[in-house]
């Protein structure tokens, strides 16, 4: 039983402090937002040069090996920060679906690209009747020849706007919502007969409508085994939720922290709020979720660290739902205890309450969630 | 002790009903229910203006005023079934600064020089009325405001900055807590004054709400110079009429139609999300939470109908009142998170106005609104005295302590 | 709508309060509860003389034609004293089967004696294995010659040590929790074939387990229709899950009032418990919970006596859904502020308490009333 | 970081598990578990008797004291393995006050002659210590007690009246804060002292908890003669030493073993309890409260481990710790009336214990103890320092507020 991080571990979350810290404040975060592609290419690049791209994937692809407790520690800090840049999108979950379904040749054409910040991917999973399950899937692939013809409609694909290309799940055979049947597939952003509506998302990030309309591709487009993919897609999509529950846990810690702060500055009735003894309960409540989501965020690490099942799985689920609770707390109630500025856009807070609510329902809210769990 | 409505109740509910059907019909309603300009759907569209026009014709504008100023003589029963029906059909409101804030000040305290030049048009929404009380360093604690007026002759001299303005970018006029007197206890030396915002001196910045929302605004006042004609009632007793207004209404307060929509509303949505091949709504957890919802709410409905009785039978509205701002409040957050919920992945999109216009909503209609709505409704629990204030006016007021 | 008392009910409601102030305190409680049958002969007799017997009962079967908001005064009242008379037992559950379903001569029979105090009864409804399903009914009534064979366990008959008669449900005919077969009957306390082994509640109230085996009853034994037993207990459980609710209502009262009371006499930390923001706003919740709880509880009796159908069922449930959260919240917030005192047997706070956490799981608990409300 | 138990944990692990499985065998668990008899319980059986002579056999009577006194050599990872073995099994525990509230004091700050005399019976319960904390008009404000003990010669005179003192009427020995010195701060002046309860004037009177439960008691003090060598550490440093303690052990405080044989036993019994021909366990709704309990179980369980991991690295565990406390005994009592709720109308029987002798349990066995451990595990959030308190001390040591 140990919880302290190695060296490494250490001086990874150090990097990342130091890049939210330094590179990363609140305003810098706006104007990037504000930009076209609602990020920036260049701190994208210095991503790559500190070896962060490179941190979920094997050494002898380029990467540094890291699991799921590295994957933890950087996204905790992208959290706190809440960072823009699509490192989900990218390199967890394209990159995951890379990183355990593809064979040498893609791994060698998309993982150092990935690495080197000169590729970008998405991963198309979600449709508009699927809710979160990952086996409701209606989009088709079609044997045609050597390749498939793919189409239907995947929604909310996050990083869509600025994917080179998607990794697309697919029904190659099975009922709706089979679990069997579903295949992966590798798709260029600009093959024909893909197209993608973008948009902002209303917590900061870029997204895409992408629908496939009668889009061609090789046999050698088929990421890991036909029929297989569920068992990817769940995989990843775990390991992503351990990744955008440890970016709740990032900004939990900064709305808490932020709002004992505020409510020791801000006077009212002649005092600062903070000895009013109603709020400082409140935030001691806020202290214990974001602690309590905190070890539910090291047992997922950890559990995932030992190898991929119902175990794993069982910790994924609990930590989301505590996840979805103490984060709706946390980010409510820092709003309600800055008042008015919490309600504002000039403020960090609300953004953070932004964030943290849509996180509530991404891959699975606190009901799915907590279903999951029991039944692991 | 009993629910039930007479028949010149079902009357007068028929006659109310055949109104909106009218003059605010189905299609309307949907068209603004989907609408994802929250903040122009705020102001005036032709079909908004007709209603208000349809409503001062009838005489129906402003129900709770006393009746030399276009008031009916509406028993409570009567107001109850007019507000649920309005806000079951979802039908716009009179600018509530203006009619619901200012008019019984006015009304009430006000000399007949304002009563003959303000109370018509705020009838007839051709004056809108923004309320300068929060200040920077005021919010819970109304009473440390700052802003300053100085006599000078004929005119008051105002300095001060007034924040969280709803509308004040819009607004004709203002009503404005400023201080008059020094020195003296922090709610005395108040006073409640009239302001023409086309004054010289008046600056108004935007404050964006999260979703970049236009709503409240910073106003800022520079040597403003105000007529002593627009003071209202006394000098130093502006607190007092402030204080009066703060518990008038209460019941409005509680949104509990509103909410009602809203929660027909995400059963609807969860009916129309797919889940499993199914949909939401067959999902028992999903449908458990709303079901307490909706409890919750019933409670509340009830709790608004007894305070109505209390003051149908000529009492006010006591302090319990408070319990349907914070209740309803709370209920009101609940569902909007609720449905932002409901609508899983689709709930993220925030689009640009131009992408809508141009190629329709993403996922859900309804997705743009009620996230708005959700943003914006978080300040219900802050302004107009957060829910730690009610507590602390409970505690005092109800049990004592 | 009109939410003002009749002066008859004003009345009624008077005489109870009068009751609870003058002859009903703590200390006579407890001396009534540690005797032999856990309830007063002589009180019962002074409910018959005050009329209390008779509200719910009509006119011409010489009650006063009481309704819903009627029972509710009756109940509110005695849930404020903490009254362990068997009212609802003998009133409300016996008495509510014999109004709904008895014919003259039943009714003749039994009524009077009710209403004038001289014989007590109780309804056998539930079984070990029904938990709230009015239609899980196992035991069996056999035709034989003209009458029945009555064979089965009745669990927790509230009053039944003190039943002179009981009020059993038997399956006539049908499966399983068929709603159609069931059969209300009519047993004698001392029938052949009964026996009872009698206790007393944790919250103050004794019961029975009735095992019937091989009970013999005539045809006449049988109240309201064969096979139709189902409808009428489901209206004589809904007027006594009005009943208990009520009677929650007015425990939560006395629990909120009691615990204002103690915070302003008791000192710690040199000031008066009730000086604490923190407990302010706890006994605020207290007093919400309470009031919404009593908002429903109107709802109820009203909707009850506009006629019993979907629309009364439904409010009956809502209340029961909001008593038991607020019974709950109230329960064990007027123990938590009375800090240890609320703990002992001695304060009277405990003993709500206790009453409240049953009433939560009488006649169907939150779950159980949620998906009802939802339902209809 | 990772959970793994290393190959030398495991041995160990399974080394308790035998150990448990010979001296606290399956039947001797469940008999004990259904046993009606709650405050005997407490006692001693024969069949406990020989489980902590077992125990002191072995040398793990004391895993936590000094070496010297007792106590093991076990790493954290081991006496979390012990902790969480003997709490699965629901072994007795030694009595807490003698072994895991005063010892500490005693080895700490005593005398050698306290320390020789005292450990050793409280290591082989030979001697049931009771803890004089509490008074009528100390409880949450513990520094505020009055009880007064007098220098006179070699020995003090204590007055005062000590409440909710749990075992006093079984216990040998109680250790006692009392005011030496008045007219200093309030911390100030409060000695730790030892009395025999076997010394005239002690009267001690039962305290009868919810449902009947004679565990706790008001002990009367009227001059009774304690000899000076019974002082513990200096005089008026009495509050330190106390409150050194509060904030020991707090891990254990959480209970979250308990609490798991507790949930676990929750699900079994929703599993035997009937509800529409199959069991209460296929009910969602009661099932996903009972998953939620299982999340927020497991979360605690997790913080445990974390505070655990700063003892093992040295440091002594922060306030935050407090967090065990509170969300402990949330959890404990949620779990609790979770029960009493799955029995239904079977939660209500309380018979007499000559009824239950003769003609054994109504219903479903568990009832009884449950019941008596519901209502006696309300005065867990209540004693030791509300939680209440314990937030403030969050507030204040973590916050900074």
């Amino acid at each position: 039983m140990d919880f302290s991080l190695s060296e490494e571990q250490t001086l990874l979350k150090d990097s990342l402090e130091r890049f939210i810290q330094n590179d990363y404040d609140f305003d810098t975060r706006r104007k990037v937002m504000a930009g076209e592609e609602g990020f920036s290419r260049e701190n994208w690049k210095q991503f790559a040069e500190l070896g962060w791209l490179a941190v979920p994937f094997a050494e002898e692809d380029g990467g540094i090996g890291g699991g799921a407790i590295e994957l933890m520690i950087v996204m905790e800090q992208l959290g706190r920060g809440l960072v823009v840049e699509p490192y989900l999108a990218t390199v967890i979950l394209a990159g995951g679906a890379l990183k355990y379904a593809g064979n040498e040749a893609q791994k060698g054409a998309y993982l150092g690209a990935i690495i080197e910040g000169s590729k970008m991917g998405a991963l198309a999973f979600a449709e508009p009747q699927s809710r979160f399950n990952l086996a409701d899937v209606a989009t088709t692939a079609a044997a045609d020849g050597d390749g498939y013809v793919l189409s239907g409609h995947k929604a909310v694909v996050l990083g869509g706007p600025s994917a080179d290309f998607f990794v697309v799940s697919a029904r190659t055979s099975g009922g709706p919502r089979d679990a069997d049947g579903i295949t992966l597939f590798l798709v260029d952003g600009d093959a024909a007969g893909l197209s993608r509506r973008d948009y902002p998302t209303v917590d900061g990030l870029r997204a895409s409508e992408v629908t496939l309309d009668g889009v061609k591709v090789g046999a050698d487009a088929v990421l890991g085994t036909i029929g297989g993919g569920h068992a990817v897609l769940e995989q990843v999509i775990d390991e992503a939720t351990l990744a955008v529950g440890a970016e709740a846990v990032g900004g939990m810690e900064v709305c808490y922290k932020d709002t004992v702060e505020y409510s020791k500055q801000r006077v009212q009735f002649g005092q600062p709020i903070g000895k009013f003894q109603v709020l400082q309960h409140r935030m001691v409540d806020m202290f214990m979720e974001y602690e309590q989501a905190k070890s539910m965020m090291y047992l997922a690490a950890m559990r995932l660290d030992e190898g991929y099942g119902a175990v794993a799985k069982k910790a994924v689920s609990g930590f989301k739902v505590q996840v979805g609770k103490s984060g709706r707390f946390v980010g409510q109630q820092a709003v309600q205890l800055h008042g008015g500025m919490g309600m504002t856009e000039e403020l960090n807070i609300g953004h953070y309450f932004k964030r943290l609510t849509m996180i509530d329902t991404t891959f699975g809210n606190v009901d799915f969630h907590l279903k999951r769990y029991g039944a692991v | 002790m009993d629910l039930a409505l007479t028949d010149a109740d079902l009357a007068f509910q028929a006659e109310v009903r055949e109104f909106i059907d009218t003059y605010w019909p189905e299609d309307v309603r949907r068209a603004r229910a989907t609408s994802s300009r929250f903040e122009e759907s705020r102001g005036h569209s032709p079909e908004v203006r007709r209603w208000i026009d349809a409503l001062n014709e009838r005489g129906w504008a402003v129900p709770n005023w006393p009746q030399q100023w276009g008031g009916t003589d509406w028993n409570p029963t009567q107001k109850y079934i007019w507000d649920k029906e309005t806000a079951k059909a979802e039908c716009p409101q009179l600018s509530a600064f203006g009619a619901r804030m200012l008019a019984p000040v006015l009304y009430t305290w006000g000399t007949d020089a304002q009563k003959n030049e303000f109370l018509p048009k705020i009838r007839e929404e051709r004056m809108i009325w923004c309320q300068g009380y929060s200040e920077p360093g005021a919010g819970s604690d109304l009473a440390g405001l700052a802003t300053r007026a100085v006599r000078e002759g004929d005119e008051y001299v105002v300095n001060g900055t007034k924040l969280w303005t709803s509308g004040a970018h819009v607004a004709d006029w203002m009503f404005c807590l400023v201080r008059t007197e020094s020195g003296a206890k922090k709610q005395e030396g108040i006073s409640f004054v009239l302001i023409d915002m086309k004054t010289p001196g008046i600056t108004v910045n935007p404050v964006y709400i999260l979703g970049g929302i236009h709503s409240v605004n910073e106003v800022e006042l520079k040597d403003v110079r105000v007529p002593v004609e627009n003071l209202v009632g006394e000098e130093n007793k502006g607190w007092t009429y402030a204080k009066g207004l703060l518990t008038h209404e209460r019941t409005g307060i509680a949104g509990v139609a509103r909410s009602e929509v809203q929660l027909a509303r995400l059963k609807r949505i969860a009916q129309e999300t797919g889940m499993d091949g199914g949909s939401l709504w067959d999902d028992p957890a999903f449908r458990t939470r709303v079901t307490e919802l909706e409890v919750d709410l019933e409670a509340l409905s009830v709790t608004e109908l007894r305070v109505l009785a209390q003051v149908a039978q000529g009492g006010a509205p006591g302090p319990e009142s408070s319990i349907l701002k914070i209740r309803g409040t709370e209920i009101g957050q609940a569902i909007a998170m609720m449905t932002i919920e409901a609508f899983g992945y689709y709930g993220m999109p925030y689009p640009e106005q131009t992408l809508i216009d141009n190629e329709g909503p993403i996922g859900n209609p309804y997705v743009m609104p009620t996230m708005k709505g959700m943003l914006y409704g978080r300040a219900s629990s802050i302004f107009g005295g957060s829910n730690e204030i009610q507590k602390n006016i409970i505690s005092k007021a109800v049990l004592g302590l």
